[in-house]
């Protein structure tokens, strides 16, 4: 059988959706960072095909920046999440809920 | 001067009168208050007897002075004149209320000499005054309106004259607001032929000129029946006819010559000036009439039997007013209006008579009105009982005195209008009257005193400023019937002369329109119906002196028939103060408190509609913040339905 | 290796001239901060009210071309100049307020200038872009240096919680954003708007793509400006961020959200009106009502603020909403589109740039009223008599009250009146009718404020202190919102001539 | 004095504000303060007179016009205009400023500066209200005398003051955001915001009917019409007297106003279609107003019932769709700001000596005030429509005006109903008369208590001198808002088809014999000119 | 060829993925996504974007993974104590409802007749070095250095988050 770009889209969809799934069922905040992570790579996926199919490596610098944004993201996330554990001693989300109603 | 200017300065005098002593107040000493209160009334009693003079020296046709100061009211089409005219029915008028409110005003100065309110009295007085001769002597139906209003208001503050006691400013309120039921009708009626006469009109034409209405009375002709009733709906409260009389006897809360002046003599009289001058309209509809008439002369025997069991001086003055304005109705409603306003005129003289000795009396018993523990002041006020047994005899009718003429003409006319019923009522009425009046005159002058020793000590005559006016009405009393001498008793009629023009339409019309099947007008039957009647005075009077003086056991069993209850109803007036208060005043105030407010107001509009809605608002915002329940994965949630509902949305909307 | 060079250089310098004054005052912001220990602290601020200045300066006096630069990334001109103005001044007064209370509570944040000028940069770009990849980066420089600003008060509790949520919660709003860009891209084969609007009048692009990639954009931009139901973290990020921050993201990233909402929009409408007619009424009717409903049992004036800004999105959106309703009406409607595509644009910029007076105001005193960190210094009950204390900026808080419930004469009102206008033009009735009982609702809230200012007595626990160029900086807001209110003609008219040039 | 003469709406709308912008000079000095803000507004009512004396009422359109465009090349503009109407309510208007500023000057003694800016801005937008020429200005006015009064109520109020101030401004707003839609909607399909072009609108009967709703709504809400009313009362106990005395005589005659210049000609089938359902809701509203005022234990609660009352006559009066109603409406709404105007300030002089209203705590006040028994009682005389004072007039032509509509259905059985009015109104407001004034001075907290002071005597005496002049000369008045009127009602003639009132067969055009009122007052306008 | 490695790399992504999800220690999980991120290399390889792939292994598999274990390590141990709990079973369908949606929408796309192919092999040296760096420092360099200040954003606010309280030198 022939692969694709549908297949392609399948799979990114696929696993776009478990990270989104972790995102929402997960405690730990580096996990759900970690399911972010998950989701940008499911795009990245999405782009390459695209590129792929175009025939345009303009998808592949987006990849590139994604993996710049993301790295950024994850680097202020995961300081402010030390930040955090530091004063709470916790990383459970489920914790942080003093801004509530 | 010309009588249209000396026309205003009659009604503006009293005002000045008015304002001054109402300005000034205190600071006024009280004879130069007194002073210029008489003066006032004075001056336009003269300017009332100038103007009636030239009117004599006019044409009988055109006996009007009309003096139209300016516009009071122009809208667009719709026009009101401030004026005033005088002819032959409003000068008797004008010189009864400037008369025998001049007199008044006099018998005041005694009256209320030792009064804290002289000055803010006499203000009010000549207040009076003016509001009655804008009544009279207004040119238009609107100021006439007017004046029945102002009169209404100075009834009001003279009522409560003595306001220390609630019971006297109830009293006022009362009189003030069963007055503006009756006028409610009267305004109703304005527009009633407002909207039937406006139409027709040319632009600028004063729609309730009495001139133009006259005019057009025809146009009104199928309305007439409704704005007569409507109209006399307000006479019956100006004039204290059932249903709305309740207000005057207790208008006697105010100082007696009030009584006198205003709810005697003047003011309640208002209703039968109002349809005398409106006759043309009234003359339009059979159906009115006879209820004018009806009305007339139940209240007359109703008021009566209530006299008879009364107490108070003047509550019993008080129901024979009420009982005189039946008969005056009486007559207006047979179409009689030259013997209803004859009647309205020498009733004017004797009551106020009447009330103004009653003054005098309850003066010399420091202030007692109550004729059980008066007695015996016959010899100790002369003057007083002298003048008061005329006016005694003058009401029950007894030949020669003014009351004679006028009722039998009353009588008579209420039987030449075929109506025997009517008649009878009337008859019954009038016996009753003498024999009220006499019990009245009995328990007050004779017998013995029964005051305490406190009292009694103080007795005496009043002063002259008071039996002055009481000897002058007493003449009044005896001659003022003259001028009315019937024909078939040889005399001249001038009265009804005198006022011919003025009924031309109204008592033409009544025949006309064949509203009164005649009794043959032979003088035979008059002079039996007046020997009668006399015969039927003379014997109430003699009955009611001994009843009350020889007998008093027989006014024992009276009381007594019929185990009391006879009695007891008439005593309390037939419980309709009782029967209004429980009919509408308490359920209207409940309801208003406890529905409109309580309910409808605090609580439909505002707790349910009002707060209802906000708080519902409310409710759901704090039921929508638990939502915002801090917790990331919740908000992430959120996020995902939304981007799964938005996904398949644009997938199958594509 | 053409593709390397750069044609026209200069031009092109030139163009990018104010987005370099604020890239390099970031940088010099920051080396100065960092090198320069003599410096007193607070003199950062001066250094950054200077670039920002020179910004706006150098835009005023300089030609700067228009059109296309940089192969087509930005696109210049009078509709990114508008939001660079915009931007600039809230930066300015953002900058403000932030020092004063830095100076007052010795609570010093020397990264916060250089995040500040970068976040800017952030906006500049995304108002600029002509490219779903500036968009992208735009955005995220945006986003990033936000976070920070938002979580990165050190000792602060409810701080660090905020910033950490906005990232959580951006990042994932973004992975879908990007998802939806990857989709467009897949579609029109390029990323650029001028391909992307070259594909969709050839109708060459598939359309279950398009819509699934524009649709998962607007939830990325959605996030952004807080719509429903992709609004749940501004409450509390609003709440645990520190006021001058919460000011900011209120004025500008709104601002720059419906800035590209609005050029995307436009770009799309052709093809997509269809689909988004439908979402977009539904979205601004529950977002303007879901916001005005929560924020009327709120009790702290930065959670009700930030409901009331989820509100105003709403009314925002219904701006586009009329924008988009000619393209599915009939012809005697698209007779009219033109006009009323112009006006809508116009409106909206216009109502951002009230929301952005007024907000600011409300924040700039809630951020001077606010305590120590860590205490809950913003219920609304701490203002009880403020009006006697501090009468100026009980003023101006009322103004601004009254200006965000849309009282005339402020600028809240006039803001409305042209977004409802067009509404109504656009043939909208009912949606007019709901966002004026909206704006009835939230009446009640803002006048609480007002209320326990000037008609409560000063309670125990309300604060004392103040700090002047804030509340003056907050005044001239005020008094600036009643003449936008008063005499708003002159700057409409510029808002439409703005808007005339991205409306294809 | 050119500059003045020539831009005179203006300085008359703006000279408040000037005003209360020029207080801020003051900082604490109350007392300077105080006579300033009295200046300012005795300026402002010197300037209005010279719209009295120079106005031509034998044109009755919009004179003093200023005209600049505002917003939108001129599609808005700042629009300011004053015919008979409106220069009646603006001469009440600046005529009731001086006094209220001096009714203050015991009563008001906390943020003294504060209150007299709030004041003078309030006149600014009241004035502006009556005078706008332009749908948006008007609104923009509309709306801004909200922010003053909202203030005037919650802060110098009584116990419950923020509810009802809170009440009162979102009550009008409910009406008024939807009057808003409803003036976009006619922005929209005139393209300008000038009262005229929207009166040359052709508006189809559905979008008439709604658009009435909407107007109707914001301006019965304001005047109140039943059931609307609920904040009227809350609004009147809780302010401060000045602010009572400026809502009754001024504020309330905003929605009748309203209704006269906007919704009625600018709808006539809206009116055509809902004239029955109005003036039964006034009916309602006199009946139930009396009624209900009459149960009041609080002297201001019921005199603020009162108001809901007479407002209903005024209401009923401009739906009776004829001349003479109209008027009578116009002139009421003179009549009862004077009236009730004088009565808020009597009830906030009693309540200034002894800090209670309730009717049952006095009793025999007339023993020791007379002076202000006698000023109490004019009044009240006044308010219940006692001939010669000014509330009769008012009255009287608008029962007449109502009875003879050819317009209204049941419109006898309407006026019928209306006049039971009068009767409750001399019920409640004596009945009050007697319990606070008369009868023994049984409170001994009430034997000490000082009559009026020279300040209050000259606060109260011109409004009862005017009781006086328009009851005995509303010619004064209904001279100068006559031809304005017939100008008003133009719209409506051309479109609305009489009823025919049982008893009197109206033909329309048919001529002498059934030719409806409203024709005659034609006929009549084109012989005067 | 392209197929085999599809499908052998797209399972092993899956796999990665779905482990990293339900692994309850966040160790394992990351160690998980790791694995994920080199099958998603070879995804890009199999697209022939070998550029891509080479930096998805260098930048995402080695930079930023070990950002993560180092975190995890200073944080805490293997497993958080709030994840021993598995969710209420009532929530899971509410949990899997959005994906489920997503799903539904994506069985859309596998519908033999929608299946999209590419248009045989890329042309060479598409992905490459050459042509991705082209891109980036001549049409995209706005974006190359857009990503700069990016990082330094980064950079600077990890910094700062970082860096303990500091009250105002001069005070």
């Amino acid at each position: 059988m022939e692969i694709t770009l549908t297949h392609y889209l399948v799979l990114a969809g696929l696993v776009f959706l478990t990270g989104m799934v972790g995102f929402v069922v997960r405690r730990n905040a580096l996990v759900m960072l970690m399911c972010i992570e998950l989701m940008l790579c499911a795009v990245n996926i999405v782009f390459a095909a695209f590129s792929r199919l175009h025939g345009d490596a303009g998808g592949h610098v987006f990849v590139l920046m994604n993996f710049a944004v993301a790295a950024s993201e994850a680097a202020i996330g995961l300081a402010i999440l030390v930040e955090i554990y530091r004063r709470r001693r916790t990383v459970n989300v489920d914790d942080l809920k003093t801004l509530m109603e | 001067m010309q009588s249209e200017i000396l026309l205003r300065w009659i009604v503006l005098v009293p005002l000045l009168g008015a304002v001054v002593n109402g300005l000034l107040n205190r600071r006024l000493a009280k004879r130069v208050s007194g002073f210029i209160a008489c003066a006032a009334i004075g001056v336009s009693f003269g300017l009332s007897v100038v103007v009636f003079l030239r009117l004599t020296g006019m044409d009988a046709e055109a006996r009007v002075v009309n003096d139209i100061l300016g516009t009071w009211l122009q809208i667009g089409g719709f026009h009101v004149d401030i004026g005033f005219a005088m002819d032959p029915l409003s000068a008797v008028m004008a010189l009864v209320v400037t008369g025998v409110g001049f007199l008044i005003h006099i018998y005041s100065l005694g009256y209320m000499a030792h009064d804290d309110g002289f000055q803010r009295y006499f203000a009010y007085l000549n207040l009076f005054v003016f509001a009655m001769m804008t009544l009279v002597l207004g040119e238009n139906l609107v100021m006439l309106f007017v004046g029945w209003e102002g009169v209404g208001l100075c009834s009001y503050l003279l009522i409560g004259f003595w306001f220390n006691d609630q019971a006297n400013a109830s009293a006022g309120k009362k009189a003030f607001i069963v007055n503006r039921i009756g006028d409610f009708g009267f305004l109703i009626g304005l527009f009633l032929i407002g909207a039937n006469l406006l139409p027709h009109l040319a632009p600028g034409e004063g729609v309730f000129s009495f001139a133009i209405l006259q005019h057009h009375a025809h146009l009104l002709a199928p309305a007439a029946t409704g704005i007569c009733l409507l109209l006399f709906l307000g006479a019956t409260g100006k004039s204290a006819q059932i249903p709305l009389y309740i207000w005057l006897p207790d208008a006697m809360a105010g100082p007696t010559p009030v009584s006198a002046l205003i709810h005697a003599a003047t003011m309640v009289t208002a209703g039968v000036y109002m349809i005398a001058r409106l006759n043309f309209l009234f003359v339009l509809s059979p159906t009115a009439m006879a209820v004018v008439a009806a009305v007339g002369a139940v209240t007359a025997i109703f008021a009566a039997t209530i006299a008879l069991t009364q107490n108070d001086i003047k509550k019993v003055l008080a129901y024979s007013t009420v009982s005189q304005l039946g008969y005056m109705m009486l007559a207006c409603g047979v179409g009689a209006f030259t013997v209803g306003i004859f009647h309205l005129m020498t009733h004017a003289f004797f009551k106020a008579l009447l009330f103004l000795g009653s003054g005098s009396v309850i003066h010399a018993m420091s202030n007692e009105q109550d004729m059980r523990v008066m007695g015996g002041l016959r010899s100790k006020l002369p003057v007083t009982y002298a003048t008061f047994m005329t006016a005694t005899l003058a009401i029950a009718g007894v030949f020669p005195l003014a009351g004679f003429f006028s009722k039998d003409e009353i009588l008579w006319k209420a039987w030449e209008s075929g109506n025997t019923v009517l008649w009878a009522i009337g008859f019954l009425a009038a016996g009753l009257t003498a024999f009220y009046m006499m019990r009245l005159v009995v328990l007050t002058f004779f017998g013995e005193n029964r005051a305490s020793s406190e009292v009694r000590s103080h007795i005496h005559e009043s002063p002259a400023t008071m039996t002055g006016p009481l000897v002058i009405l007493a003449v009044l009393s005896v001659v003022g019937g003259w001028i009315g001498w019937p024909h078939f008793m040889g005399g001249g009629a001038w009265f009804e002369n005198w006022l011919a023009p003025v009924f031309a339409v109204g008592e033409h019309g009544v025949a006309a329109h064949g509203a009164v099947a005649h009794h043959a007008a032979d003088s035979t039957m008059e002079w039996t119906l007046a020997v009668v009647s006399v015969l039927w005075a003379v014997l109430g009077l003699i009955l009611g002196w001994f009843v009350y003086y020889r007998r008093a056991a027989i006014a024992d069993s009276f009381r007594k028939a019929g185990g009391g209850f006879v009695y007891r109803v008439l005593l309390n007036k037939y419980y309709v103060d009782e029967a209004y208060d429980a009919a509408f005043i308490r359920p209207g105030y409940r309801f208003s408190r406890q529905v409109l407010w309580k309910s409808v107001d605090a609580g439909l509009i505002d707790g349910l509609l009002v707060n209802g809605s906000a708080l519902v608002v409310y409710l759901l915002g704090s039921v929508l913040r638990l939502f915002q329940n801090g917790m990331i994965r919740f908000y992430a949630w959120t996020f995902t339905i939304g981007v799964a509902v938005f996904v398949l949305y644009l997938s199958f909307s594509s | 290796m053409n593709d390397l060079a750069i044609p026209d250089f200069g031009r092109e310098i030139a163009a990018l001239l104010p987005f370099l004054i604020v890239a390099g005052g970031g940088l010099l912001v920051m080396v100065t901060d960092a090198l320069v220990k003599t410096l007193r602290k607070d003199h950062l601020s001066y250094l950054v009210l200077l670039v920002l200045l020179s910004v706006i300066v150098v835009q005023t006096t300089s030609g700067t071309p228009e059109g296309p630069v940089l192969n087509g990334l930005l696109l210049l001109g009078n509709f990114s100049r508008f939001f660079t103005y915009l931007f600039v001044v809230i930066g300015v007064l953002t900058t403000i307020f932030a020092t004063g209370i830095f100076d007052r509570d010795g609570n010093y944040r020397p990264e916060f200038y250089p995040l500040l000028l970068f976040a800017i940069l952030g906006m500049m770009v995304l108002a600029a872009a002509n490219d779903l990849l500036t968009v992208y980066l735009g955005l995220e420089t945006m986003s990033l240096a936000t976070y920070v600003l938002a979580g990165g008060v050190r000792g602060n509790a409810p701080s660090s919680e905020a910033g950490f949520k906005y990232l959580m919660l951006g990042g994932f709003s973004s992975a879908f954003f990007l998802m939806g860009v990857a989709f467009v891209y897949g579609a029109c084969g390029g990323t650029g708007f001028d391909q992307i609007a070259a594909a969709l009048h050839s109708g060459s692009a598939p359309m279950p793509f398009l819509t699934l990639g524009t649709g998962l954009m607007l939830v990325g931009f959605g996030f952004k400006v807080a719509m429903v139901p992709f609004h749940m973290w501004t409450p509390d990020v609003y709440d645990g961020a520190p006021a001058y921050v919460t000011g900011f993201m209120a004025t500008a990233i709104k601002a720059a959200g419906f800035a590209i909402l609005l050029r995307f929009v436009l770009l799309t409408e052709p093809m997509l009106a269809f689909a988004w007619y439908p979402v977009l009424t539904v979205l601004a009717v529950l977002t303007m009502s879901l916001g005005n409903i929560v924020a009327l049992v709120q009790g702290n004036i930065k959670r009700m603020l930030a409901w009331s800004s989820i509100a105003h999105a709403g009314y925002l959106l219904l701006g586009i909403v009329a924008i988009l309703a000619p393209a599915l009406g009939g012809p005697e409607m698209m007779a009219r589109a033109k006009g009323i595509v112009e006006e809508g644009g116009a409106a909206l910029l216009f109502y951002l740039v009230g929301y952005a007076l007024m907000n600011l105001a409300a924040f700039g005193i809630i951020n001077v009223m606010g305590t120590e960190p860590g205490v809950d210094g913003d219920q609304i009950s701490r203002y009880a008599g403020l009006s006697r204390r501090q009468p100026v900026a009980a003023a101006t808080l009322a103004v601004a009250m009254l200006s965000l419930a849309g009282i005339p004469p402020m600028v809240g009102f006039m803001a409305k009146f042209y977004i409802f206008s067009v509404v109504v033009k656009a043939g909208l009735i009912p949606l007019a009718i709901i966002g004026v009982i909206n704006s009835l609702i939230s009446v009640y809230y803002y006048l609480r404020v007002i209320v326990v200012m000037y008609m409560h007595d000063t309670a125990e626990d309300s604060y004392q202190g103040t700090e002047w160029v804030s509340v003056a900086a907050a005044g001239l807001l005020a008094f600036l919102i009643i003449y936008l209110g008063v005499m708003p003609e002159a700057f409409h008219r510029g808002a439409e001539i703005v808007f005339r040039q991205i409306s294809f | 004095m050119a500059m003045i003469t020539d831009h005179i709406l203006t300085w008359v709308t703006f000279v408040p504000l000037l005003g209360a912008v020029a207080l801020w000079l003051f900082g604490r000095r109350e007392g300077p303060a105080r006579i300033f803000a009295l200046a300012v507004s005795l300026v402002d009512f010197v300037l209005s007179l010279h719209l009295w004396f120079h106005f031509d009422a034998a044109r009755g359109d919009d004179q003093f016009v200023e005209r600049v465009a505002w917003i939108g090349n001129g599609q808005v503009s700042y629009h300011l205009g004053c015919d008979g109407i409106s220069l009646v309510l603006a001469l009440l208007t600046t005529f009731l400023g001086p006094l209220i500023i001096l009714s203050t000057w015991k009563a008001i003694t906390s943020r003294v500066r504060e209150f007299l800016a709030f004041f003078l801005l309030l006149q600014t937008a009241m004035l502006g209200t009556f005078l706008a020429r332009d749908m948006l200005l008007f609104y923009v006015f509309w709306e801004a005398m909200l922010i003053p009064m909202y203030f005037i109520i919650g802060i110098w109020g009584g116990q419950r003051r923020i509810y009802a101030a809170v009440k009162f401004f979102i009550f009008t707003m409910v009406g008024s955001v939807f009057m808003l839609v409803g003036i976009l909607y006619l922005f929209f399909q005139s393209g300008s915001m000038e009262l005229t072009s929207f009166l040359n609108l052709n508006l189809e009967h559905n979008a008439q009917l709604w658009l009435f709703a909407a107007f109707f709504l914001a301006f019965a809400i304001k005047v109140p019409v039943f059931p609307l009313h609920t904040w009227l009362p809350d609004a009147h106990v809780e302010a401060p007297t000045a602010g009572s005395v400026v809502l009754a005589g001024v504020l309330l005659k905003m929605g009748t106003y309203g209704m006269l210049r906007f919704a009625m000609p600018l709808f006539p089938q809206g009116v055509a279609y809902f004239a029955p359902a109005v003036s039964i809701l006034a009916v309602i509203g006199i009946i139930y107003g009396a009624l209900v005022a009459l149960v009041q234990p609080d002297i201001k609660k019921l005199v603020a019932y009162s108001s809901v009352s007479h407002l209903g006559f005024v209401v009923l009066g401009l739906f009776s769709l004829n001349s003479l109603g109209v008027a009578g409406g116009v002139f009421q709404m003179l009549a009862h700001g004077l009236s009730t105007g004088a009565l808020f300030l009597l009830v906030g002089v009693i309540y200034e000596r002894r800090h209670t209203r309730e009717i049952s705590e006095f009793g025999g006040l007339a023993h020791v005030m007379p002076l202000y028994a006698t000023f109490f009682m004019i009044a009240t005389l006044a308010s219940i429509g006692l001939p010669g004072l000014a509330g009769f007039v008012g009255e009287f032509t608008i029962l007449l005006g109502t009875f003879t509509s050819e317009f209204l259905p049941a419109a006898r059985v309407m006026a019928i109903l209306a006049a039971t009015g009068v009767v409750l109104g001399a019920f409640f407001m004596l009945w009050m008369v007697q319990r606070v004034f008369f009868g023994r001075l049984a409170n001994d907290a009430n034997k000490n208590l000082p009559d009026l002071s020279w300040r209050e005597v000259v606060v109260l005496v011109p409004l009862l001198v005017f009781m006086f002049v328009l009851g005995v000369h509303p010619g004064l008045v209904l001279d100068k808002v006559d031809l304005s009127i017939q100008k008003v009602l133009a719209p409506l003639e051309a479109q609305l088809v009489p009823h025919s009132p049982a008893g009197h067969a109206a033909i329309p055009g048919g001529g002498e014999e059934g030719a409806p009122a409203i024709l005659l007052v034609n006929s009549d306008a084109e012989d005067l000119r | 060829m392209e197929g085999l490695l599809f499908w052998f790399c797209g399972s092993l992504l899956l796999l990665g993925g779905v482990m990293m999800v339900v692994q309850r220690s966040a160790v394992v999980s990351a160690l998980w996504l790791v694995f994920a991120f080199l099958s998603a290399a070879g995804i890009f390889a199999v697209l022939g974007g070998t550029f891509l792939a080479v930096m998805q292994v260098l930048v995402y598999a080695g930079a930023i993974m070990v950002l993560f274990l180092f975190v995890i390590m200073m944080l805490q141990g293997p497993v958080m104590d709030g994840e021993r709990r598995l969710m209420h079973p009532a929530l899971w369908p509410l949990i899997a409802a959005p994906p489920a949606a997503v799903l539904i929408m994506l069985a859309g796309f596998l519908r033999g007749d929608r299946m999209v192919g590419f248009a045989g092999a890329p042309a060479p040296g598409f992905g490459s070095v050459v042509q991705v760096a082209t891109l980036l420092l001549g049409r995209y360099l706005l974006a190359f250095e857009l990503i700069s200040i990016i990082l330094l954003v980064a950079l600077i606010g990890a910094l700062a988050v970082g860096r303990g309280e500091r009250k105002l030198p001069w005070k």
